[in-house]
């Protein structure tokens, strides 16, 4: 069984290490992450949405359903804790 | 304001929020949290319907979210694509909710069917919002939610079973998350976008980076976990074998064929057709790995004893259906995956409602005690004969049509190798299906005579889904008709 | 060869990173060493993506009047929404940990395994 | 330099939390962990992530890891 | 030709469907639910002799169904060689409906209902092999007659009959599902159509290597034709009651297995394009290798209905060699043999279940004398042995005289030769019987009194007898039937 | 712990405190670090560490089940609301500018406050319910 693990686990990183050679180097302005859809968000912010964290803009307006994703992920491990663990009411 | 243009995310936020209001509403009355299941999976499937003939009548629906234009913005796509999955998703969920409520207040502890319902819900929401959505970051998030309800539901049940198998699910399935989101950081690394459709525009000048191809390694090991395609199958069967019943059956019906849709978007619409055909040829590996899926889950369906525990396995059987016929890649093949992800959430979906109904009637799961239940539950039986029949291929069945289709495929691909493996594998299913009807119809001692058949509330969505599978198998024009636009829609270069 | 390594170091310890906790996930037989290997794992992940979003030069994404650079604010976003993700699968994971030690009164895998046959 | 440090220290933590026996110490040693990352990703700028991090992966899963063993067992059986 | 029009073939379809429906709900009352039976059997072969005359006058009667897929049809089609096997069947069943009257009430069988029912699933299904319009078609009713059949050959639910069962499934699924559908499937995909044609629809299209293949694969797929080495389920099934040996043998389970071998030969392939490419020969031999096999196991066999099975095997072989010589007067005599066999081996089997009913004799060893006992059946099956052999005036000369005349003007010498062999032997194997039941002793303690089997056997048993003289009398009107098809295969365009 | 005076009496002082950061954390997410989330695990913790120091009962009397449990709804609740009222408004799923509330500016303040609200709510009360549930000792 270690083996195996052992074994997958290299596998795993040899893929990532290959992934890893053509990337952009680490801090690169010229990355194309920074280039397409990130510059509007760091340009426009104050603009589209009047406020000054980049981050809450992203999170709350542009990306506003993932973050109610991310809510419902939070909801959801609640309720999943509660069917888990939760007893019998005594009333 | 006008309802129908917010349908597309009206048919995600419609479950999401009755999942909410379940907990306060389940406090005045359980029976209350079952009545909000069934109008939320109601209006999801009478609005998926609305949006497939939208799209027949004005092609692809975009919905921007916020307002923010893609790619800045999150979009929901409708197309003939996800219109006919979400068709197939909302229906199957409605039929088992409805039929859920005798079985789950029979294995799930009292006060727990409050929180069961609500995250029953939560899980319909995030295989709706999977299918629906156009954003790779989405998708992962709503994988996340189907995904943590899925761990929940399993162990929902009073077995100890479950409870193991449900946290292997959950490592496994974890492992094939963080893949997923590692891949979606790749690709986002080298495009700076996360949306599906601009990705598809930007990706093909990069064929050749190793960071796109590592990405695309990562989604399908991600999604092949998720789908339990041979070899990474191992969660699978436990999982469905000890889960309460409905959650088998939903599980089965939707979870997997859900997966695949999303690996279909990955290899099709994010990347494009040719790049698994020709520039790295994965569709290869895929070949031999869901022909291998094929075999082995119809072999290891044979020698089960549990009759859930066989339905699991021929699950992975039947995963490599669909996988083939997408590896092949062309229209024929295409459009046999999609209808054998109707049939076999209809077929599977109707045969663990009859597995359940009998479970809920006399607690027998090893197929040794079946013998003589054709007398007893003559209904129910019928039901799952049907259902068997679809899943042998049997002509008039829409699994002959599925089957067909991909055995097309095959021969136009000029892989004609894989006809046979779809025939013997038919001819396995043909043979541990017949263990069970030989049981239940030419056995006679065994189930108590007391025993009476289902009551109507569990025949009638089981009699719906085998209905189905005749219907369709009969009037086949009609799947046919929407997956073949789809296939074509994939296959646009 | 040498750049490979020095231009993306935080790459290297991040698959370094990630190995460590995916070992742990699959090799360990306890059942809360798998949840801290998961945990090593998914935050493996969340340094890839901060390493996305750095740029040389620039400032936190917060929009302040001498910053002439910032860095992209996107991949924080999405690790916000990842952070929650992994920690409501730790709390699942727990519960059923829980569950599972009530049931079987152990945590490690290849006991309960010989128990449930 | 001090990425690279605080980057050598993760790994170390790291293996610790996966190699210790006595479950307790590795989880206030994943908690470390935590925390260090905390830093690295303030010192890549992203504070808000640093911040959530630092409340969740520190706090939080700490919290429920400790509450989890004091309900099950706090040694690895070999 | 005219083509016309008309829902009679559904009707005759569905008529004993309707029957069952009768026959179940009457199961409590066994008189009326046998009258039932009597009177569906005759609705039936009144409605195949009232599509007759437009037949002889050289019309085709069609009725389209459905469309499952394109070219995937549900479509009937009566012509000359499709209301041949009809009149055949439907009309021998009114006749074995009395019989199994008599039989089943003599020996008190159980689950009487459930008999009647698949015997009247099992006429519906082979009505609709005769008048099938295409492969498809075909097969659907040849898959459920195979189902349908398989609750009549367990019907004593002993180890040794499940045993016989499964074997009979086995090989008669297996081949089916694993060969015929494979094949039908590649004639789909290279002729572009299943419709059956008199010349064939294949010619021209696929390499000839193909074409062989496709050959192959159809004729081991047809599994109820009994040609070597996919016969053994046939003696396998002789556990079953006789008037469902009877059935297996005479009216449709082996008639429809030589039947779609006729039709793949002369239809799918045409007489040009089996003869071009040799496959006529092929077949040929192999049905006389059958011919010869099976008649020295048969000589071997002590228990009555084994001997009778294996010279079933044999028999069947005429008609398949007659078809495979693939000249005007071999296909005559091929058709002719199907429903002389019939008449005559009907007969036999009624025979040996009259003295199983009247003795619990099953061993050829045990009929010493029997034939002071029982005169009126002996002489039937003196009568149908004849016919077997082919002595005149029985009629089974007719069909051997166009055999052979078949062979000269195929210039298959050596196949003249296998027909005579095969007469001695089958002389072997009769006579013998014939002569122990009238001129040897009664074993001691026996009394020389009548001990015939009920009326309705007796009766029934006298019919076919009868029935076997008439047809060398009255041959010619068949023959004109006859006539048409082999005009239509062997004509010019 | 129960029984150490130090560390009750300075729980006591330090718990509003937690919790008006925690506030403060939710309500300026929009011009510094943090956010509904990091605020409701703040204010979450405030409970959590009430919680360790007097007892799951103690902390029960605070908060009740149904308390939690309702407001682990209402977060999410508001959220979906926010974006419901939206398009009641006339504008897509979540697009605050269309809110009549004077400029779009403070439209999409005011929006995205509300949902930082709720966000934190949840956050605050699942983060509660979950260290509950898996705290109680078993009798």
């Amino acid at each position: 069984m270690k083996s195996i693990s052992l074994f997958a686990v290299l596998i795993t990183a040899a893929v990532l290490a290959y992934g890893t050679i053509d990337m952009p180097d680490f801090g690169d302005p010229q990355a194309p992450a920074n280039l397409h859809v990130a510059p509007r968000y760091i340009e426009k912010t104050h603009e589209e949405t009047g406020v000054t964290n980049m981050v809450t803009s992203v999170l709350a307006s542009y990306r506003g359903y993932d973050t109610l994703g991310e809510t419902t992920v939070i909801f959801t491990a609640g309720i999943s804790v509660i069917l888990l663990l939760r007893r019998k009411r005594d009333d | 304001m006008n309802i129908s243009q917010h349908f597309p995310v009206m048919i995600v936020i419609i479950p999401l929020i009755s999942a909410v209001i379940i907990p306060l509403i389940g406090r005045i009355r359980r029976i209350y949290g079952w009545y909000v299941s069934i109008a939320a999976t109601f209006s999801s499937f009478l609005i998926s319907i609305s949006l497939l003939m939208t799209v027949f009548e004005k092609g692809r629906i975009s919905y921007w979210l916020g307002n923010w234009e893609p790619p800045w913005g999150i979009e929901y796509v409708v197309d003939y694509l996800s219109g006919f999955v979400l068709v197939v998703i909302s229906f199957i969920a409605f039929i088992i909710t409805v039929y859920s409520i005798k079985s789950v207040g029979k294995e799930i502890p009292e006060h727990r069917i409050t929180p069961f319902y609500s995250i029953y819900m939560l899980f319909v929401a995030g295989l709706l919002g999977m299918i629906i959505t156009g954003d790779i970051f989405n998708l992962y998030v709503f994988i996340e939610i189907s995904s943590l309800a899925g761990y929940a539901l399993i162990a929902a049940g009073r077995k100890r079973d479950a409870l193991i198998a449900s946290y292997n699910y959950l490592i496994l399935g974890t492992i094939a998350a963080t893949f997923i989101l590692l891949g979606i950081g790749y690709l986002y690394m080298v495009t700076g976008t996360l949306n599906m459709a601009d990705l598809r525009e930007r990706l093909p000048l990069l064929y050749d980076s190793k960071v796109v191809r590592t990405a695309f390694a990562f989604f399908t090991v991600g999604l092949s976990i998720k789908i339990a395609l041979f070899p990474l199958h191992i969660w699978l069967p436990n999982a469905y074998t000890h889960a309460p019943s409905v959650v088998g059956a939903l599980q089965a019906a939707t979870a997997t064929k859900v997966g695949v849709y999303a690996m279909i978007r990955i290899m099709f619409t994010v990347f494009k057709p040719q790049f698994i055909l020709e520039v790295v040829p994965v569709s290869q590996i895929f070949l031999f790995l869901s022909a291998v899926a094929i075999i082995a889950g119809s072999v290891l369906a044979i020698g089960q004893r549990d009759i859930r525990r066989m339905l699991a396995y021929s699950s992975i059987g039947q995963i490599g259906y669909i996988v083939l016929g997408i590896a092949l890649a062309n229209k024929s093949s295409i459009i046999g995956s999609l209808i054998h992800i109707l049939n076999h959430a209809l077929m599977k979906g109707g045969l663990f409602l009859v597995v359940g109904a009998v479970v809920y009637k006399t607690g027998i799961t090893d197929i040794d005690d079946f013998k003589g239940l054709g007398k007893r539950m003559p209904f129910s039986m019928a039901a799952f004969t049907i259902g068997a029949l679809s899943m042998v291929g049997v002509p008039l069945t829409v699994g002959f049509v599925s089957k067909w289709y991909l055995a097309l495929g095959a021969l136009q691909a000029g892989m004609w190798v894989f006809v046979p493996v779809i025939l013997i594998s038919s001819l396995l299913s043909a043979v541990y299906f017949w263990r069970v009807i030989n049981n239940i119809y030419f056995k006679d001692d065994g189930v108590p005579a007391r025993i009476d058949d289902a009551p109507a509330g569990m025949l009638m969505p089981a009699f719906t889904l085998a209905a189905c599978c005749i219907i369709f198998g009969i009037a086949a024009f009609i799947p046919v008709y929407i997956t073949g636009f789809a296939a074509e829609m994939l296959l646009r270069g | 060869m040498i750049e490979i390594f020095l231009g993306k170091y935080n790459y290297w310890i991040y698959i370094t990173l990630m190995m460590i906790g995916f070992y742990a996930m699959i090799a360990k037989h306890n059942l809360i060493k798998k949840i801290i290997g998961m945990n090593i794992f998914q935050t493996a992940v969340f340094l890839f993506y901060i390493s996305i979003a750095k740029v040389k030069g620039g400032t936190a994404p917060i929009v302040w009047e001498e910053a002439i650079q910032y860095d992209n604010p996107l991949p924080h976003v999405l690790i916000l929404t990842a952070i929650v993700v992994s920690v409501s699968t730790t709390a699942v994971a727990l519960a059923l940990i829980i569950r599972i030690y009530k049931a079987y009164g152990s945590i490690e895998e290849d006991k309960i395994l010989e128990m449930n046959n | 330099m001090i990425d690279l440090i605080l980057l050598l220290f993760l790994v170390i933590c790291a293996i610790a939390a996966v190699h210790m026996k006595d479950l307790l110490s590795a989880t206030m040693i994943l908690t470390a962990y935590s925390l260090i990352m905390a830093l690295v990703w303030t010192n890549l700028n992203a504070v808000d992530v640093a911040f959530t991090e630092a409340s969740v992966g520190a706090g939080i899963t700490t919290v429920l890891l400790i509450a989890a063993l004091s309900r099950t067992k706090r040694r690895e059986e070999d | 030709m005219e083509i016309i029009t008309s829902v009679k073939p559904l009707l005759v379809v569905s008529v004993s469907l309707l029957g069952v429906l009768l026959i179940a709900a009457s199961a409590r009352k066994p008189n009326l639910r046998e009258s039932w039976t009597i009177l569906t059997a005759l609705t039936k072969f009144s409605l195949v002799v009232s599509m007759l005359p437009l037949i002889l006058k050289g019309n085709v009667i069609e009725y389209f169904l459905i469309s499952v897929l394109p070219g995937l049809d549900i479509k009937f089609r009566v012509d000359a060689f499709g209301i041949f096997f009809a009149l055949t069947s439907s009309f021998l069943w009114i006749i074995n409906s009395f019989y199994s009257i008599g039989y089943m009430r003599a020996l008190k069988e159980h689950a009487q209902t459930r008999f009647y029912v698949c015997f009247a699933i099992a006429l519906s299904a082979t009505m609709g092999i005769a008048f099938s319009a295409n492969i498809f078609t075909l097969f659907i009713f040849y898959e459920a007659l195979t189902i349908c059949t398989y609750p009549l050959v367990i019907h004593k639910e002993t180890p040794e009959a499940i045993r016989g069962g499964k074997r009979y499934l086995t090989y008669l699924l297996g081949t089916s599902i694993g060969f015929q559908l494979f094949a039908i499937f590649l004639t789909y995909n290279i002729a572009g159509t299943l419709e059956f044609s008199n010349h064939g629809i294949l010619a021209g299209k696929g390499s000839d290597f193909l074409l062989t293949i496709i050959f192959i694969l159809f004729i081991a797929g047809i599994g109820k034709g009994a040609l070597m080495p996919f016969h053994s389920w046939l003696p396998a099934a002789m556990v079953a009651p006789t008037p469902v040996s009877a059935l297996l043998h005479a009216v449709a389970v082996v008639k429809a297995g030589v039947f779609t071998i006729i039709k793949i030969v002369l239809f799918v392939f045409g007489v040009d394009l089996a003869s071009k490419l040799g496959l006529g020969h092929g077949l040929a031999y192999l049905a006389s290798f059958t011919i010869i096999a099976a008649s020295i196991v048969a000589l071997r066999q002590d228990n009555l209905k084994l001997r009778l099975a294996y010279s079933t095997i044999s028999q069947l072989s005429y008609i398949i060699l007659g078809v495979a010589l693939l000249s005007p007067d071999g296909i005559t005599g091929g058709i002719m043999h199907i429903i002389i066999h019939a008449f005559g081996k009907i007969t036999l089997f009624f025979t040996a279940g009259a003295i199983y009913v009247a003795t619990h004799k099953t061993n050829i060893s045990e009929l010493d004398g029997i034939g002071k006992q029982m005169p009126f059946t002996m002489t039937a099956f003196t009568i149908a042995s004849l016919s077997m052999i082919g002595i005149p005036p029985a009629a089974g000369f007719i069909s051997k005289w166009y055999l052979v005349l078949g062979s000269i003007e195929a210039h298959q010498i050596p196949i003249i030769i296998v027909i005579a062999a095969s007469t001695i032997l089958n002389a072997c194997y009769f006579l013998p019987i014939v002569y122990a039941a009238f001129f040897k002793e009664l074993p001691p303690g026996e009394k020389r009194e009548r001990k015939e089997a009920p009326a309705f056997m007796v009766v029934s048993l006298m019919l076919t007898a009868i029935g076997t003289l008439f047809l060398f009398f009255y041959s010619s009107a068949l023959l004109d039937l006859v006539n048409i098809v082999t005009a239509g295969v062997t004509g010019g365009n | 712990m129960q029984d150490n005076i130090i560390v009750r009496t300075i729980t006591r002082i330090l718990i509003p405190f937690i919790q008006l950061y925690g506030l403060y954390v939710i309500m300026h997410g929009d011009s510094g670090p943090g956010g509904g989330f990091q605020g409701g695990v703040i204010l979450g913790s405030s409970i959590i560490l009430y919680v360790i120091v007097f007892g799951v009962d103690q902390g029960r009397k605070i908060i009740p089940e149904k308390l939690s449990d309702t407001l682990n709804s209402i977060g999410v609740l508001i959220y979906a609301g926010i974006g419901l009222i939206c398009m009641i408004f006339g504008g897509k799923y979540l697009e605050y500018n269309i809110l009549p509330l004077g400029s779009a500016h403070f439209a999409s303040h005011i929006g995205m406050l509300g949902i930082e609200i709720g966000v934190g709510i949840t956050v605050a009360a699942v983060m509660i319910t979950i260290f509950f549930e898996t705290a109680r000792q078993e009798r």
